[in-house]
Parts: structure tokens; C-alpha cells; sequence
């Protein structure tokens, strides 16, 4: 229900109705920017889409904040793994 | 106290019981493929035709004639819209039918057809449809040798319904069967999963989406042949995944055959825009419909043998091993997550999807 | 997948589950709830937790607005839809949902005219296309849907499209986690916070839940590292004896969040003084219905409506598996006369619900499946 | 100055010409089993489909499946109403696909059965009809060995569609043909005819007319049995009188065997109801629908043999010879009047009757 | 049958024929025209003219009141049967009949509700159970048919149905006799009149045939043996050089009609100023319209009709031969473009039109068909 | 379309409807016997019915009186047609 998924604008938003086209890997949809007004979209930013309407701007700082917290987390861990990662040949 | 392993001990036994019907009508569910419209072939159908041959629900019904063995089957057509992108309701016919017998490990060789037409369908798209069956059968190598047409009131049907039966002939001693699948076999698909169920979803255009997926509609025979010609009694089981998608095609193995099935939710090919169209959607690619995917349980230790086949058949080109057989505990289809977790997965619960085919 | 396929990586999760066992104190059980229904689905659907250490149990709490919406208000609902001119459009959640005699798929199955959308804007479009014709938006769903409908409905007021009405069954997420911690049956250690609802009412709502009840609260994205790494802060803030608001899923939720989508709601809903939730019975202030100044669009208002009140099945005990009290296989019917097919209680419809979550995804012991899977 | 003969000369030529299809739109004609129907077909569907198999438009194709023959036929099911006074669309579809093989020479073996189910259908009306074409197959000997099940929305059918289609075997070197006609043979009729299409009409309740008509519909290859048991290659054509009705099947000997098919009205046995309900509605009980009834071209020498056998099977209990067979003019059904006089009777033109089968 | 079979006997049949010839004065040729198509379809499908002398020949006449309706008034009903609340009933006989661009049966496959109906009275019916539709009646037919027009308006507006109305193309047989007795290029030597038609307006209106024309004229049934008594009795007043109405079909028509179906159709219908026939162009008070007191229940005036007019294709000779002076077969697109699949003229389209009975029960030649069917 | 069959009237005349089942052959359908107020009708009488509605009453006498006559005409041939008759012994 609460279902949300990133997209990217890809189109420009349409003043009477609000709508603008989101890309969510290859598939695109015209989705409400409405809630957004507040916020300065353009082409190539990340919005979380809901029932047919975008609900806030993704950040990318944050996201990125947030992998390189996790990435630092356990660090021991991580090294183990890249070591795995290099000697995969698949 | 009952624990947690008792209740669900309790909860198996159950399942395997015979379902029964309590719905007082049919509803949309019925139609799924799912659990509900299982429940309605083994409650109604079986139980009033029973007989051995139609009892092991196979892909369609082997027989004997006279000296020969053949592979008898049917489906109903009613997919909506008629024409999607990558085919229409005439191809899905032909195929459909043909990957039955080819499934069942028979050589395709003869299609009836029975249309059902709504007054005031235009003869030009009759003709259209006509006119991909016939291609879809010189495709496939068969011929369309009986038919039928019925004209119904207007507000009766959609348009066009297609119903096609098939015949082939068995010419080789295979062993195939849903119930033949066993621990150490690998479970392979031909190639990326939910294609078609997408393409219909968006071509109805309800949903106001837009992506550039075509249904993946095609005839499975020649590859089916390629795959038992080199591996004739080490290909177990071969299902087409339609309505129900993979999911469904492997929780029917693990009931028939008493086995689990194990996926690796990784090695299952899903092109991006089918994963996109089922975020937005909420919906799992393992349920959605393919029209031209062969899934196909081989003994392990020819798995790869088997791929390598696929793939150098068009029609398998992107195949891929997407799983195992193991033993305990039997009936059910698990799934090694992406993200390295489990899960079961279960037979659909009546989905109200749109018609696929 | 963008900001989907960097949460979903099996390397982090791991060093990620080494971390969370490494807060865990020896010998202490944790116990947090997440309170959205997507958390649920998420854990579940991703196998989450099998990264998870024997010390921490996930609840799952009231967040699916499926599975709380009463019996009464689905028999309201398809008595509308079965006025002959009325189109009855909902999400496709809603057609399997129980009410005390059918559901929207027997209803379509008798001849109500009931179509699924994908959004409320959909089921504005259906009323324009069909002017003779009465439209009616089930609404249902938690702050992160209300803002749409009550943008739906703003919009129709504009164009004046006259046929079209929302049946508000729209509910609010604090009330019901007070409930919940009002419970005296409950004994939690932290809550995962529901991330989409907080990109409309931001992390503020929650601050009295670390000022009043001290309990650690982090408002969570819903990929599987965000469930992960959440657990990994509220253990954080246990080991470090804290009890605060904070928010792991900053990337998408602001703080103070989104002023348009509240200004829309607060324009066209009001909060109602009470309202019946399933398993949880009556709460205060908990749900909104329709301003005065939109009665136009009110189902409620126009339609004649029975206001049917059901009480639950007695063997239903959604109530305790919503406030976390009892695991779905405790309860009694579970799996065996409650089943995603013939469900009882509405935590069985919903593939967000506790009960299906676990019915469809995790009906076996996990050691067994884990041992199942292994390569 | 033409004459008359002239123009009517020039009148068979024409007809005699592939028949194009002019209209745009499927009307209620094109499922009336006349002309327009047999336009159809022929322009659009053997067209596109063209195979040997498929040309001669038998009621069934007789396949080679490896060192057996083997007979294979459809046909659709849209009866309304469902159930009527002696059978239901169950019987009707598993009688008619049974039927229509023992037309063609072969034991009928298997049966394949596609329903299409409209949203809300009741499961009961679904038990009733399954239960019907289980029973049907058991007095047929036949089994329902394979099947398939579509859901459409509500107001897309109209309750339940069924498609069957059918195997049999054909064990006698018999060369039943529907061209096979000669100069000097007699027409059978197995029965009164056109009870099935009466009692239709009238349960739809919509003309207010009672009478107590029944349904004739049930299997004849019990009857056809015995009659090529002992006259293997005297008969000569066997067809079901469905759709079209008798007068139907005739025209469609007598241009495919290039013959003339002279009937003697007094002989046609039809039972005072139907008589009295054409009457009264202004059709022809010779193009009225029966649904078990047999039309059989036998060698005139043995034509009161063929009565005898077949009046001793129940099937037949009332045949008669209804007519024999001429040589020119070639293509044309004659009548000679109950009141002694001559005329033509020909293939229907698209007459709307509701749907009967 | 009783009634009916008696009247279907051979034997019967054969003295009356030897009575027939011996009748016919040697060397002398005798046309006669049946007016009613009834008594066409009688004709072929009893193949009636295997009893009749080669000097005697039946021509058959305008009285097939389905192939008289010009083009433009089925244009016309077609247009009010595609309103969308509008459902339109008729016979079955209607379906078919070609206006300017299509069928009822075609207009039906597009989309128009259109339904057969073996009464008026079902369509009153139909009426009665679709209030919220218009339901309109195609009313045609002669004499015969009209009274139960009548009652059935007479009915409704008793009911008080309001959405019931009937678009009127009820014709009258006294003009058309009279068209054609007036055509220049005919030569008759008498009428076999329209026994159904007569037991509504009698046998009295056709006095003026006899007495102003000299033409024998005999009111004839429809079994077989009826059109052979007519003959019989034709040739009777002719050797006796008599011209009178006599009626073969007293046991059926009284000779001063009834009473009651006559002020039924004065009340609720009125003579139309002129009305247009099929391939005889357009005929003085030769149709029946709905009387002004009635206008609640007229088509034609609740409607905006196009009013269409078409000219009968080129190709078309039904004119000539519902005058009888052509033979069917005599038409240039006889059998040709012009068949039962393809009709260009309404004579095509009905079984009782000349060109259809011909077509499907006469096409072959009379002797060619005797040897034929000659055991 | 002037299509007028005789049937056997076999119930009662319904006050209000005008209504009265009439029997063809076996076959039964209420038909319509407005237009026939004026006659004496009652079961077992014959009336043609066109269209749901009797137009008239038919005359046993006319009936019997023609077939009378047409069995007079050709006395020769018919004299000869009996002969034949009483030959017939199937
Ligand atoms: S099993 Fe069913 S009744 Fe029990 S708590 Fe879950 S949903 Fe409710
Ligand atoms: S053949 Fe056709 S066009 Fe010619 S007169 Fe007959 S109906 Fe008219
Ligand atoms: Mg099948
Ligand atoms: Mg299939
Ligand atoms: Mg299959
Ligand atoms: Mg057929
Ligand atoms: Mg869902
Ligand atoms: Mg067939
Ligand atoms: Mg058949
Ligand atoms: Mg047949
Ligand atoms: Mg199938
Ligand atoms: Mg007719």
C-alpha cells in the first residue's frame, strides 16, 4: 500500500496539470508533481512515486551519506569481502 | 503447547487435502491460474471427468492410437487487447498449443481451431488474426485441419475468442512428466520471465504506462526437439510458464513430484523494464505470464549441456540454470533471495490480473 | 535500479549483519516493531530475516491499511458500488478484503461495476470519461496516500466534474501507535519507523514517543539495507541507553516533511473524532473524512449509506497480532481456517498483512528452509 | 434475346465461384451455418489455413499419426439458454464433438474440453454442466481427457462457453466422404427432425410460444457402429444435421458430390410441435437445427437395410428414407411438395435465429 | 393441421388441375396476379405451378409489404435505432432489407439495439420492462397487420407507457391495386386477391375492380389448394364472361371485413397525403400515419428524423416487376449482383418477395426440375 | 409477412387483457382476441392468428362447403383417385 519507488524526471513538468514523465528503469509513466512545487525539479532528478504522484525529491547526498555509513560499518568484514570480490573470475 | 513447528506441520497436512469450492460464483480469480483456479480443476473438473489420463494435470493428455502414441490437448484464448505489441490473440493461439504438446514431448503436427466471434467484429481484424495463425502455424511446422465458428449477440464476448486443441505425435520414449522431477535435478528457464504478461498489462493501457516490453510469444517445439534429441531421458520435466508464471510451473513440480524446489532469485533473467513495470506494480515477475518461456527440469548433471543447447536455439537464446531440486521438505518452491535471505513461494492467490491469454 | 539495487546488496548486508550481532547484548532478546505493512512486505519478500540473530524479533504492527479497515465500512463500501449507475474504484488491495458478506471481487462477480486503478487521478479520469455515470474513490491508506486523494479531489472541484466522490477511509499513523503503546499487553524495545508516511508528516510526529515513552524510534527506508541498518541505529541507541527520533532514510524523508501534501489534506479532510479499527477497535482521532466544504465529493454524504458495524469473528485475533502480542502462527486459525484464500482476518489479505506475509513467505521454520537452500 | 435458361445458366456459374466476403462486420449471419457462414469460411479461413486436410470441410480431418488413422474435430458451444428441455450445453458440446467424429468413419475416443466462464457464473450452473457432459461421455464411451479454463470480466460472455474437440480412431477401411454421393443412392434421416432448434427457440421464453419439445441432441456413434458394421462401404455420406438442419447438409452433398439431391417432403419425418411451431413463426423445419439426429447417403440397394439397422438401435427408432440421389442438375436439393409439387431448396441465407448450439 | 392439411391435398390437387385445363379456352394465354406475397411464397414453396397449364401464369404483385418500403425510411429507422436509449423492434422480417447504406442487421452489429419481435405486443412488453429506454416499434405491413398496431398504442396509452412509439410504414393494398391497374404497359386477365388483408377491410373495397375495370377478382386463401380453387374460379368468370369479387376464402374472410380493426386503426392512424412505394414511386393516400391524438406515440414526430430520400439504384427493376411485367429472372441483376446474400431490390430480401421465392425455390427451369425429380 | 395460422382456442378469454391461449398443432401461445369482440367466442372455436392476434373467426361450414365443391370438381377424377385409394394397402 505504501508502496514507493524511485524515478527519474525525464520530462518537463506541464503547468495546467501538474504532470510530468518519470523513467523507473526504462518505464515511463506521467506522474503528479503537484506535491513537489516547493521543491526545484528538473530533468535527471530522483522523485519517490506513489499511486501516480511523487512525494518528495530524492537526495543523492544523503543516499550516498547513508552507503558509505554502511560501508564503514564492519569494516573487518567489508575488506574480507572485496578480497572475495577481486578473485571472482565470473 | 503447540509450537510454531507443530502448527505448521498441521497447516501442510491441510494443503494436501482435496481442495474444495466454497465460492458461490466465479470470479475473475478463477481465471488466474492460481490457487483458486486449481482448487476449481481438481474440485469440479476432475472430479466429474476422472479418468487416469486426465488426472495427472499434465500440459495435455498422452494417448494411444491404435499402434501410435499421441499428445492431445486445448486451451481457450480470450486475451484483451486482441493485438499487443509482439503478437496477437492468433499467434498466442497457435503457440499456445503447440508448446503443450511440444511440453508433453510430442511432435506437433495438427491444430483445430474453434473461434467465437462477437457480433460486429470487423472482418479485417478477423483476418488479421487469421492471418498470424496461419503464419504461426507454417512457424511451428503444423497444420490447422478443423475448426469452427460461432457468432454470438453483440455485448456476449470481446471481440474474438480463440479455442485451439492440438495433436502430436510421440516419437520417442520419453519419460516426461510433472511428477518426474528429482533431488539433484536443475531447474533452467529459456529465457527472461514475465514479457508477455507485461506487455499485455501495459497494452491495455489502463495503467497509463509506457515502456517498449513485446510479449515474448513464440513456438517452442524446435526447441524442445534440440533439448530431448541429445537428452532424451535426462530432461525430467517441461512446462511453457504461462498463466501463473514460473512460480506456478515450480510449485506445480514440487506437489507432483514430492520434491522442493529451490530458485536462486539472482540467476533468473528479468529484463529491466519487466523489473520496472513490476515495482511500480507491486507485482512479482515469478507470477507474471510468459507465451514462449520453456521451463525445464534436467538431471544436474547434465544442466549445462542443456543450457548450452537452449542457447543455441533463438528461441533460447538467454537461457539460464535458475535453480534445484532438493528433497526436504517436499511440495514446496523456496527461493534464495537477491539479497542472500529465503523465502517460500507460494502458488498465486487469485490475483485479479488482466486477461493474458 | 537506482537507489534500489545499492540497498539490495547481499556483501553490505553481511558485514552490516556482523555489526547488528556485535550490538547485541549476550544474553538480551530484542523486540521492534515496524509499523509500516511495506517493512513487513519487505522483510519477508527479501528473506531479511535470516540476517537477523536469534536475539532480535521483528513485530509487525498496525501499518497495513488494508488489513485495519473494519468489516462494517467494506459492506458501506459495496452497497454504494451496487447502486446501478456507480463505478466503485479502488486500489487492486481492496478487492479480496472481507467485509461481513462478500468482498469487491464477489460484488463485481454479482454485477457492481468495481474497478482497480492504479491512482486516484485514474478513477478522476474514469468519472470524466463517464459523465452519466457516478464515480467513487475507496480511499484508503495512510498520510502517504491521503495527500493524493485530497489532490484528486481538488482538482475535480476545479474542473467541476460533478459525478466523482471519494469514500474516505483514509487513517492517521499516531494515533495508532499510541494505541499501541498505550497497550498494556505489549513489551517492545524500539520501532521502525514508516518512511513514506514521514515524507508527508515528517519525523517531528514521533518525538513524543522518545519523550513520553523513551523508546527508540528510526524512521526507516524500505530496501532491505534500510531495515537492516535501522535495526543497527535502534540497537545503537539501546546499547548507548538513548530513546530518540532518527532517521535512517534521509535520502528521501525531510524532517519537517512535505508542507504542500499536509496543506492539501488539511484543505479537503478533517480529522474524524473517532474511528473503528479492525483488531484495534474505536481510536481517537485516528482517521479523516471529508471537509463540510467538500461535501460534494463526500460518498458519505451522498450516499445513503447502512454504516454497518461488524464485530470481528471471534476466532479472529488480528487485534493481538496488530499490537505485536502474538505471532501470526499463534493465532488459532492461522493457516488452517484463515488462509490468503479464505482469509478471516484482514492481516490475511493484504500480501503487507502479518498473517499472509508470513503465510506466503515464511510459513516454514526458518532453520528448515535456510537448511532447504543451501546450495 | 436471353432466355430464361440462359440466365439461370449463367446464375450457377457464378455460384459456383470462391466466395468473397463483402461485409465489414460479423453479423448473427455469418453464425447461422448458411451461406454466409460457408462464405466465410471458405474466404477467409480455408484461404489463409490452406491444407489438404482442412479443404474438403468434412465435419472432422482424418489425420495420419504414425501407422494409425485418426479422426480430429471442433466445435464451439454458445447455446442460450444454457439449459433447455432435454440436455444442456454440456451434453450438447460433448454429443456434438462426439458426433461429428462418428460422421467421419471413426470411434470416438477422447475428448478435450475449453471453457470460458464469465465473472460470476454460478458454480452451481457450472456442476450442473459438468456433471451433464460427464454423464454424456459415459453413454458416449468416450473420455474428457485434457481441458482448459478462462475467466473473462463480467458482461464479456454470456455465462459459459464450451469448446470441445475430439480424437477417434478409425478402425474400418471406410470412405465415408461428404463427395462421395452417386447417382442412385438413398437419403436416410435417422429421426423427426429440427426438435433441438424448436425446443431452443422456445426456451428462451422471448416468443411466449409452450409446447413440449425436447432437445433431440445425444451421440450417434452407437447408431453409426452398426451401420458400418454391416454395410462398411454402402454408406456412403454421414453428417449430423446441426446447424443449417437437414436441408443444410444436403446442399452441402450435393455441391461437393456434384449431384442433384431430390427429397420427398411427405416422407421427412418432423413431429406435429415443431411442424406447429414453424408454422407459426414462418421458418422451415428443414433448416431447423437437430442435435442427434443422422443424414446418411446410402447405396439405394441397400437403403431399406441401412432403415432397418438403424431402426433397431434407439438412436434411430424413427428413420426413413427421406430421398434419393440424381445426376444433373449437378449441385442443386430438390423437393418434391407433400402437395406434389417441385421446388428448390437451397442453402439459407444468414436467417438470425438465436443461438442454438 | 386441420385447416390446413385438407387443404394440402394431392389428390385434391390433381382433379382440380384437370378441372383447371379443361377450363382454358385452347390457344388462349391467362396472366393472373396474385397481389399478396403470401400467396407468392405459397406459390414456390408448394411449387404450385406444377399443376398449372402452361397457358395460365401467375404474376406476382406489390403485395409484399416488406419490398415496397423505399430506402430512405429504412435510413430513417436505422437513424432513430441508433440513438443510444433507443431500442427498436420489428419483425424478423425487417433484418435484412438494404436502406441507402445498411441493414438492421448491420446497424445492429455496429452497436444499435435492435430486436426481433413476433408480436407488437412484445415490443409494448420490452417497453414495459426497459423504462429507462425509448423503445420504438418499426410498424409495417398491410391491412392485416395494422389493427394490431392499433391496439397494441391503444394499450399503451391505456398503461400510460410513455416510452413506447412506432414508426409507422403501414401501407394500403386498395391503391397499389389501383397503381397498377392504371399502369399503361400491363395486361391482366385477373386478380388473386389478399385473403389475410380482407378479413380486416372485406371484400366490399374491391368492387371498383370489377366494376370499373372488368376485372375478375377472387380473395383467395393461403393453402395450395386454395390458389388452385382461385384459379379454377378465375377462369370460371372468364369463360362465362363475367368480372366480379368473389371469395374462395369465406371460411376466413367475412364479407364486410371487421368491424373492430377498422375504427382501430381510425383511431389511432390516419391516410397519409402520399406516401412513397418501393419501384412504384409515390402513391396517393396509400399509407397510414399516426393520427395527430396519438402524436405521444409517433416515432416520426418524437424523433428528428433525416427524412431521407434515395432513388432505387439504376440496376433496380423491382418496379417492373411488382407490376408484374417483367419475370423475375427478367431483371439484368438477376441472380447475379442481385441474389438473397446481395439483394439490390427489396423483392430480393423477404421470402415473399418475387425475386427471393424465384431465386431460392423456382431458379431452375419447371420442366428441367419435374425430370429431375421424377422417382 | 400477411403469414395468418388457425389455431384452437383452448382457454378462456382474460377480461383484461384481452388474452386467450390458442393451440397450433400442439404448440400453445396467449394470443390477443381484441379484435374479435364482436364474435361468440368459446374453446373448442378456430381462429386465424396473425402478428399475437386472432382476426378472425373461422367458419366450419365454409370450410366443409368449399372442400365439398372441390371434391365436386373433375367428379371423373376423383371417381378414379377412390379407386386408387382403396387400392393402396400400405
Ligand atoms: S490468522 Fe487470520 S484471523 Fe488469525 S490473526 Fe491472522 S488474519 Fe487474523
Ligand atoms: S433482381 Fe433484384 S433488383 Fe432486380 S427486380 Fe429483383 S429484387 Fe429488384
Ligand atoms: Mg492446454
Ligand atoms: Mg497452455
Ligand atoms: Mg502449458
Ligand atoms: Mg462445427
Ligand atoms: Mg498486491
Ligand atoms: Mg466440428
Ligand atoms: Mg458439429
Ligand atoms: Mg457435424
Ligand atoms: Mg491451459
Ligand atoms: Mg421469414
Amino acid at each position: 500500500m505504501c508502496l514507493g519507488i524511485p524515478g527519474e524526471l525525464v520530462g518537463i513538468v506541464e503547468e495546467h496539470t501538474d504532470l510530468a514523465m518519470v523513467d523507473v528503469s526504462g518505464v515511463r509513466r506521467r506522474i503528479n508533481m503537484g506535491l513537489l512545487a516547493d521543491d526545484d525539479l528538473k530533468p535527471g532528478d530522483w522523485v519517490l512515486v506513489h499511486v501516480g504522484f511523487a512525494l518528495s525529491k530524492i537526495s543523492e547526498s544523503e543516499a550516498k551519506a547513508v552507503m558509505d555509513m554502511l560501508h564503514g560499518i564492519g569494516q573487518a568484514y567489508t575488506d574480507e569481502i572485496d578480497a572475495l570480490k577481486e578473485s571472482d573470475i565470473s | 503447547m503447540t509450537t510454531e513447528k507443530q502448527v505448521l506441520d498441521r497447516i501442510e497436512r491441510i494443503r494436501r487435502r482435496r481442495p474444495v469450492v466454497r465460492e458461490e460464483r466465479i470470479t475473475l480469480a478463477h481465471g488466474s491460474g492460481g490457487k483458486a483456479t486449481r482448487n476449481l480443476i481438481d474440485a469440479i473438473f476432475l472430479e466429474a471427468f476422472r479418468n487416469p489420463l486426465l488426472a495427472p494435470l499434465e500440459d495435455g493428455a498422452t494417448l494411444a492410437l491404435g499402434s501410435s502414441r499421441a499428445v492431445f490437448t486445448t486451451d481457450a484464448f480470450v486475451v484483451s487487447p486482441l493485438f499487443f505489441p509482439g503478437g496477437d490473440i492468433g499467434d498466442l493461439a497457435v503457440n499456445g498449443t503447440v508448446n503443450d504438446l511440444a511440453v508433453c514431448g510430442a511432435r506437433p503436427l495438427y491444430l483445430s481451431a474453434g473461434f467465437i466471434l462477437e457480433e460486429g467484429f470487423p472482418i479485417g481484424d478477423l483476418r488479421r488474426i487469421v492471418a498470424s495463425m496461419a503464419a504461426a502455424a507454417e512457424m511451428a511446422g503444423v497444420s490447422i485441419v478443423t475448426g469452427d465458428t460461432k457468432v454470438v449477440q453483440r455485448g456476449k464476448a470481446d471481440g474474438c475468442y480463440v479455442t485451439t486443441a492440438g495433436v502430436g505425435v510421440v516419437d520417442r520414449p520419453a519419460t516426461l512428466s510433472i511428477s518426474a522431477a528429482q533431488p539433484g535435478d536443475a531447474v533452467i528457464v529459456s529465457g527472461p520471465i514475465g514479457e508477455h504478461g507485461v506487455a499485455i498489462m501495459l497494452a491495455r493501457g489502463e495503467l497509463g504506462i509506457e515502456a517498449d516490453t513485446l510479449s515474448d510469444t513464440a513456438p517452442l517445439n524446435g526447441l524442445v526437439a534440440d533439448l530431448l534429441d541429445t537428452l532424451p531421458t535426462q530432461v525430467r520435466t517441461l512446462r511453457d510458464a504461462t498463466r501463473g508464471g514460473v512460480a506456478t510451473v515450480l510449485n506445480e513440480v514440487a506437489t507432483a513430484s514430492g520434491v522442493t524446489v529451490v530458485m536462486d532469485e539472482e540467476s533468473v533473467p528479468v529484463r529491466p523494464e519487466v523489473t520496472g513495470v513490476c515495482e511500480l506494480l507491486g507485482i512479482d515477475p515469478l507470477y507474471v505470464a510468459c507465451e514462449g518461456r520453456l521451463v525445464a527440469v534436467v538431471d544436474g548433471e547434465h544442466a549445462e549441456r542443456a543450457v548450452d543447447i537452449m542457447r543455441s536455439h533463438p528461441a533460447g537464446a538467454e537461457a539460464a540454470i535458475i535453480g534445484w531440486v532438493g528433497e526436504d521438505p517436499p511440495g514446496l518452491v523456496l527461493l534464495r533471495t537477491a539479497f542472500g535471505g529465503t523465502r517460500i513461494v507460494d502458488m498465486l492467490v487469485g490475483d485479479p490480473l488482466p486477461r493474458i491469454c | 535500479m537506482r537507489f534500489v539495487d545499492e540497498f539490495r546488496d547481499a556483501d553490505t548486508a553481511r558485514a552490516l549483519a556482523a555489526g547488528i550481532s556485535a550490538r547485541c547484548e549476550p544474553g538480551r532478546r530484542y523486540k521492534f516493531m515496524e509499523v509500516c505493512g511495506g517493512h513487513t512486505h519487505t522483510i519477508y519478500k527479501h528473506g531479511i530475516e535470516d540476517y537477523l540473530p536469534e536475539a532480535v524479533t521483528l513485530v509487525h504492527g498496525p501499518g497495513c491499511p488494508v488489513c485495519v479497515i473494519p468489516m462494517g465500512r467494506v459492506d458501506d463500501a459495496i452497497h454504494i458500488a451496487r447502486q446501478p449507475d456507480v463505478i466503485m474504484t479502488s486500489f487492486g488491495d481492496m478487492m479480496r478484503v472481507p467485509g461481513g458478506e462478500s468482498t469487491f471481487l464477489d460484488a463485481k462477480a454479482e454485477g457492481a461495476d468495481i474497478r482497480m486503478v492504479y491512482s486516484p487521478l485514474d478513477a478522476l479520469k474514469i468519472a470524466r470519461t463517464n459523465p452519466d455515470r457516478r464515480v467513487v474513490f475507496m480511499a484508503i491508506g495512510f498520510e502517504t496516500t491521503a495527500p493524493s486523494t485530497a489532490v484528486t479531489v481538488l482538482r475535480a472541484a476545479e474542473e467541476g466534474i460533478e459525478n466523482f466522490s471519494v469514500f474516505c477511509n483514509h487513517v492517521l499513523i499516531i494515533p495508532a501507535i499510541k494505541a499501541i503503546l498505550d497497550s498494556p499487553d505489549l513489551r517492545l524495545d524500539g520501532f521502525i519507523g514508516p518512511g513514506h508516511v514521514s515524507t508527508i508528516i515528517g519525523c517531528r510526529p514521533y518525538e513524543f514517543i522518545a519523550r513520553d515513552y523513551g523508546q527508540p524510534f528510526v524512521v526507516a527506508g524500505f530496501e532491505p539495507l534500510d531495515i537492516l541498518h535501522s535495526v543497527h541505529m535502534l540497537l545503537g541507541q539501546l546499547a548507548e541507553g538513548r530513546g530518540e527520533v532518527e532517521n535512517q532514510y534521509a535520502r528521501v524523508v525531510p524532517w519537517d516533511g512535505n508542507r504542500i501534501a499536509m496543506e492539501a489534506i488539511g484543505t479537503v479532510m478533517r480529522v474524524r473524532p473517532h474511528f473503528e479499527w479492525r483488531g484495534l477497535g474505536f481510536i481517537s482521532h485516528s482517521a479523516l473524512g471529508m471537509a463540510e466544504e467538500y461535501a460534494a465529493f463526500d460518498a458519505e454524504r451522498i450516499f445513503d449509506i447502512p454504516g454497518t458495524r461488524i464485530a470481528d469473528p471471534k476466532a479472529c485475533q488480528c487485534g493481538e497480532v496488530l499490537k505485536g502480542v502474538l505471532k501470526p502462527w499463534e493465532c488459532k486459525v492461522f493457516g488452517t481456517a484463515c488462509t490468503p484464500e479464505t482469509p478471516i482476518g484482514t492481516c490475511m489479505v493484504s500480501s503487507e498483512g502479518a498473517c499472509a506475509a508470513y503465510y506466503n513467505f515464511g510459513r516454514f521454520s526458518r532453520e528448515r528452509v535456510r537448511e532447504a537452500t543451501r546450495a
